[in-house]
């Protein structure tokens, strides 16, 4: 059976010039993301943190592309569900967890921002707030100083769906275009904007066809294969640095949780169709390959399981007894602190 | 009479009007099948359907223009922001459009919109979850701006809202939707948009509010009362264009004034109120005009303590109150 | 020679079912819109009026359209270069001139806006503003309460080139398709956005391709030539009407003209640039047109012309004359007034 | 020293500053080879080139944004709104991530983008390229918002806003770019944002105001000086946040207190400057608050004798300060 099974599946990732070594890392940040959710979701059910907004089904996509970034050198303008691309680009499990809790220590905001909404300069990752899209203009600015500055790097803006139909979508993909510049537009379509799906949503048949009102080449990949969305990023990379300009890429994924914790899809979707969903979870599909393949052995698997609940747990454990922001240092930052430069 | 919470208020006038008038519908983000993200469309898509029930695309300025256009056509639209820091897209479609198209048109067009949205804080909303927006919008004549501070007021103000002739931005307090209850009537009613009202009579100090903060001042002047300390409340209801006489009237009975908002402080709605007691009662004021507002920071963070820090409650508006009765 | 051309043209109104009093009717109204253009300048530079913001170069595209609807039924959701479209939608020269002027009895705005600014509820105008775009989604919305209130009436919307990156083409185009709304957006692309020219705007290699972002069919038509436009505009009522969705329609024009009365052109574009467009002045190539035809005789010519300039004469004579809106009224209408129903 | 018109100290500030540090850009509607429609950025093109003045696609909302991820990484973007009537469509970029990029990430990000739009009326501009929408913006912490009164203070200020590291909106009168001409140092200056200035020392009426009004109120105090009446004249010069020390010190001088604006009252922000009056000064006033403004109609008409009628002009300044003296 095993063997049989592994004489059908090729390896598709050595073409792609990646290791044995690489595939088994892109598996370990996607299955550090899953875990890392789950354990939110237990928090949360808890009482013990309030918001959960998830990434579950999404780790092929945000692992894949996140792989084929260079992390210190381009630019990240993430979304909410984005918690595999914050522990891919070097925030650790205990930041994500300070985050979650809204400790004084959570790099992203210092506990000011709600789960999910993430920033940290030292790791290329701009701030994002609530309101969605307004960070594929900045995406855009950042690549316009790329330009300007003669600098090597590409900037990479990931959004939903149903925010590709909001104006700054299509005034910052119109400016990139005009400008060609090095600048990746990256949305991840599960198929819901909370309860909406796509064809109440996006008029288009597909999201990469709007690339074309941008002069930008436009690619639709299979988001629950990393392999594919890694090629697809690699790809607009080199275009970006060669000077040859913008991308769109879209990455067709499933939100396999509800919109957030406090959302219920029973309202809006069948349970027929989240275990459909569930078949093609992309954290089993991709550890299938792997172990196909033997490159994710019994001992492997059964290590990185344990090597991750240990993290988890730390992290968890850590935040969980950190301190909160001291109330005094609310007026703090709502503009430069005197005396500084 | 039926117990009836804050949003089954709104839901209830909406589900009226609907009933009532084939030119109303509804439309916005998630209000269909879902019933909006906090319930308040809750099975008006199952009783109206799909035609006048209309989930939209994300897009907000799409929400108010497609609205703004059908309001000129002769529909009632009651458009839905999912919550109120998510208005700011649509900002050039409420004021370039809705505000002035009567006005531009000298009376030939007019647009009669309803832009419902939740706001305020103490929800665990953080910065775009929580913030109080309405000062943004209360400089813009053709709009007009009411925010409800109960049960009854909130359905028969809605209700008035949906058969005014001009845009009207309905802002909705999330924390009253489940947390205010009261008995109001069966039989239909619609209240005055413009009339703020007085919610208590008293001689030794006059607190002026709007929306949640109402309840939180009538909570605060009840302890008060054991004190013997007598609190005049005035309720706003609608922020703009602001009801100037029961603003004087208000000031002028006790000489005392507090003014309370959620929002930051400076250029808050309660900066009008205050100008407009500097103009006319200044004789009438026995002590400064006190301001009772959230700190002058972006928006409200997250953490549980730093929320608390930033809301205004009861204990400070108490506080506020007494300092000013013994001034 | 005049009958050697005439028999080098062929007919091509015919095909369309257009009479030749069609196409006299569609050529009198284009070279009444120049005419009335034309004395508007006059009148700005003898500094009888204050602004002109012009239409030079698109009355073929603005005509063209017109004749496609019914007056009565169709509305328009205009821009500022729509003079054409005006006197087409039945507002009279006269109106027209009161609205230069600023007199009470401006129809558009009781002399509240300015000139180009129109709005005519008699005559299914939709009131406008200046900040571009923002009447895309109103003309959605009119196909909303088409659709809801089953009402079988097309709206077109009117825009120009650099105004297609505003958000709320993308929102509205979007809104349209996701309900198969019957709305016409069309398209007035004279190549400049004030100074700016295409290929800094748009990132598009046109705009009509703009349309399958919201899965509705986009044309690109010749704007020079009214007929073509006429049968671009009918088809896409057609569709809208028989319920088969909106669409987009692109007509490239010229802006003969500098952007406004306040432009100087000379700053960004050349002299050669100006002459070469004026050789595809559409009023002289439709009357080429029908005058090789032998539709236009010179007596009709000349007859139109006198015709013309009286009505032109005694709307200028109405408009100078008439008196300026009561500053008591500054107060009116902001909102509904009291006691009414 | 050399006559300097408004707009020239403008373009000036510009200039200097784009050759000063590299980080600087200019951005905007036709900021290029038309040198802006005002002529703002006259002679910028020639000087720098493309990469440093760039005309954009007409997109509000992608100049604020991408200005704003420019200013995150470092540069220090210029952007020019073509008019402020038509900053709308990018209020939510402004209002949600300028005003709050540095507080939200706790100090990690920060966003030095200068915003530059040209306001207010008098020149026959109409509805939409007559308003003053300061107040739509004065509510916002995190922003700061300056509005000039001369080309001296115009060109200090600019310095100061495009090296401020905080996001600046600066406003400037359209109908002060060539009317208002002044001698300005050739030697290099910057002033402080955040400083209210005296213009005038005086005794009988105090005097608030901001931008063009300043000048129309230094008009009409020197008539007054005729008449005895000695008037004492505050300049704002940043509207928000208010310089409030300034304010009180201005107001208690006299106990008379007149404030200026070109826009509509309700709401506008000198309401917030009587209200810190009434907070601080109750008892050095020795008569009521005066406030001065447009009326509350959505925006000035085109027609000539309706744009004059709407407008604050020296004449109603002066008959406001006489009757105030008179008090
Ligand atoms: C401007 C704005 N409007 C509304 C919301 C509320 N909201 C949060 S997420 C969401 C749906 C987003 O859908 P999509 O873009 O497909 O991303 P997904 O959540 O599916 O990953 C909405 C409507 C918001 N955050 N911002
Ligand atoms: C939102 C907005 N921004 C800027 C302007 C100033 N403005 C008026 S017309 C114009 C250019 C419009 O170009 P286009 O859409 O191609 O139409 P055209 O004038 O060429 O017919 C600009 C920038 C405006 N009116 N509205
Ligand atoms: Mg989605
Ligand atoms: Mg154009």
């Amino acid at each position: 059976m095993d063997r049989s099974e592994s004489v059908m599946t090729e390896n598709r990732h050595e073409k792609l010039g990646l290791t044995d070594e690489d595939v088994l890392a892109i598996y370990r940040d996607m299955l550090l993301t899953r875990r890392l959710d789950e354990r939110m979701w237990l928090l949360n059910r808890s009482g013990k943190i309030n918001f959960v907004v998830s990434g579950q089904g999404q780790e092929a996509a945000q692992i894949g592309a996140g792989f084929a970034l260079e992390k210190g050198t381009d630019y990240l303008a993430p979304y909410y569900r984005d918690m595999g691309l914050m522990l891919n680009f070097g925030m650790s499990a205990k930041e994500i967890m300070l985050h979650g809790f809204a400790k004084a220590e959570d790099p992203n905001s210092g506990g000011r921002q709600m789960p999910g909404h993430y920033g940290y300069r030292a790791k290329n990752i701009i701030t994002g707030s609530s309101p969605v899209t307004t960070q594929v203009p900045h995406a855009v600015g950042f690549a316009l100083a790329a330009k300007l500055k003669k600098q090597a790097f590409v900037t990479l803006a990931t959004l939903g769906d149903g925010s590709t139909n909001q104006g700054d979508f299509h005034e910052g993909l119109n400016f990139a275009g005009v400008h060609q510049l090095p600048v990746i537009t990256f949305v991840q379509n599960n198929k819901y904007a909370i309860s909406v799906p796509l064809d109440k949503q996006v008029a288009s048949r597909n999201i990469a066809v709007r690339a074309e009102s941008y002069g930008m080449p436009g690619v639709q990949v299979d988001g629950n294969d990393p392999l594919a969305v890694y090629e697809a990023v690699r790809n607009a990379k080199e275009r970006a640095i060669n000077g040859e300009g913008p991308s769109l890429i879209e990455a067709v994924t499933d939100r396999l949780t509800a919109h957030s914790s406090d959302d219920n899809d029973k309202l809006y979707r069948t349970e027929e169709e989240i275990n459909e969903m569930k078949e093609n979870d992309c954290v089993h599909t991709f550890a299938a390959y792997l172990t196909d393949l033997g490159i994710l052995t019994k001992e492997k698997s059964e290590a990185m399981d344990k090597e991750i609940k240990q993290e988890i747990n730390e992290a968890t454990k850590y935040a969980e007894a950190a301190p909160l922001p001291d109330p005094a240092t609310l007026m703090d930052y709502v503009y430069e602190p005197k005396g500084v430069e | 009479m039926a117990e009836t919470t804050y949003i089954q208020a709104i839901t209830q006038a909406m589900q009226e009007e609907l009933k009532k008038d084939e030119n109303v519908f509804v439309l916005g983000e998630d209000v269909g099948a879902k019933g909006g993200v906090f319930r308040a469309t809750d099975g008006l898509f199952d009783e109206f359907g799909t035609d006048r029930v209309i989930d939209t695309p994300l897009t907000e300025s799409a929400i108010a223009g497609v609205g703004i256009g059908a309001a000129m056509y002769g529909m009632r639209p009651v458009a839905e922001m999912q919550f109120v820091d998510f208005i700011l897209p649509a900002v050039n479609q409420i004021v370039s459009e809705a505000a002035k198209i009567r006005y531009r048109s000298n009376n030939d067009w007019h647009c009669p919109i309803t832009i419902r949205a939740p706001y305020g804080g103490g929800v665990s909303g953080a910065l775009y979850h929580s913030q109080s927006l309405e000062a943004m919008f209360s400089n813009q004549p053709g709009l007009k701006i009411v925010m409800p501070s109960s049960p009854y007021d909130a359905k028969g103000l809605l209700k008035a809202a949906i058969r005014d002739n001009d845009p009207v931005l309905f802002l909705e307090h999330k924390r009253a939707y489940r947390f205010l209850k009261e008995e109001i009537p069966e039989e239909e009613y619609v209240l005055p948009i413009g009339e703020a009202a007085v919610k208590r009579e008293g001689s030794d100090v006059t607190v002026i509010t709007y929306g949640l903060n109402v309840h939180l001042a009538e909570q605060a002047a009840e302890n008060l009362a054991k004190e013997d300390i007598d609190v005049h409340l005035l309720d706003l209801r609608t922020v703009y264009p602001l009801d100037q006489s029961a603003i004087i009237q208000a000031a002028s009975k006790t000489g005392k004034v507090l003014l309370v908002t959620e929002d930051n402080k400076e250029g808050s709605v309660i900066g009008e109120v205050a100008a407009i007691i500097a103009e006319h009662c200044l004789f009438e004021l026995d002590a400064p005009v006190e301001r009772l507002a959230g700190p002058d920071v972006p928006a409200m963070p997250y953490a549980a303590n730093l929320e608390k820090e930033f809301m205004v409650d009861e204990t400070k508006i108490e506080q506020a109150i007494r300092s000013l009765a013994l001034f």
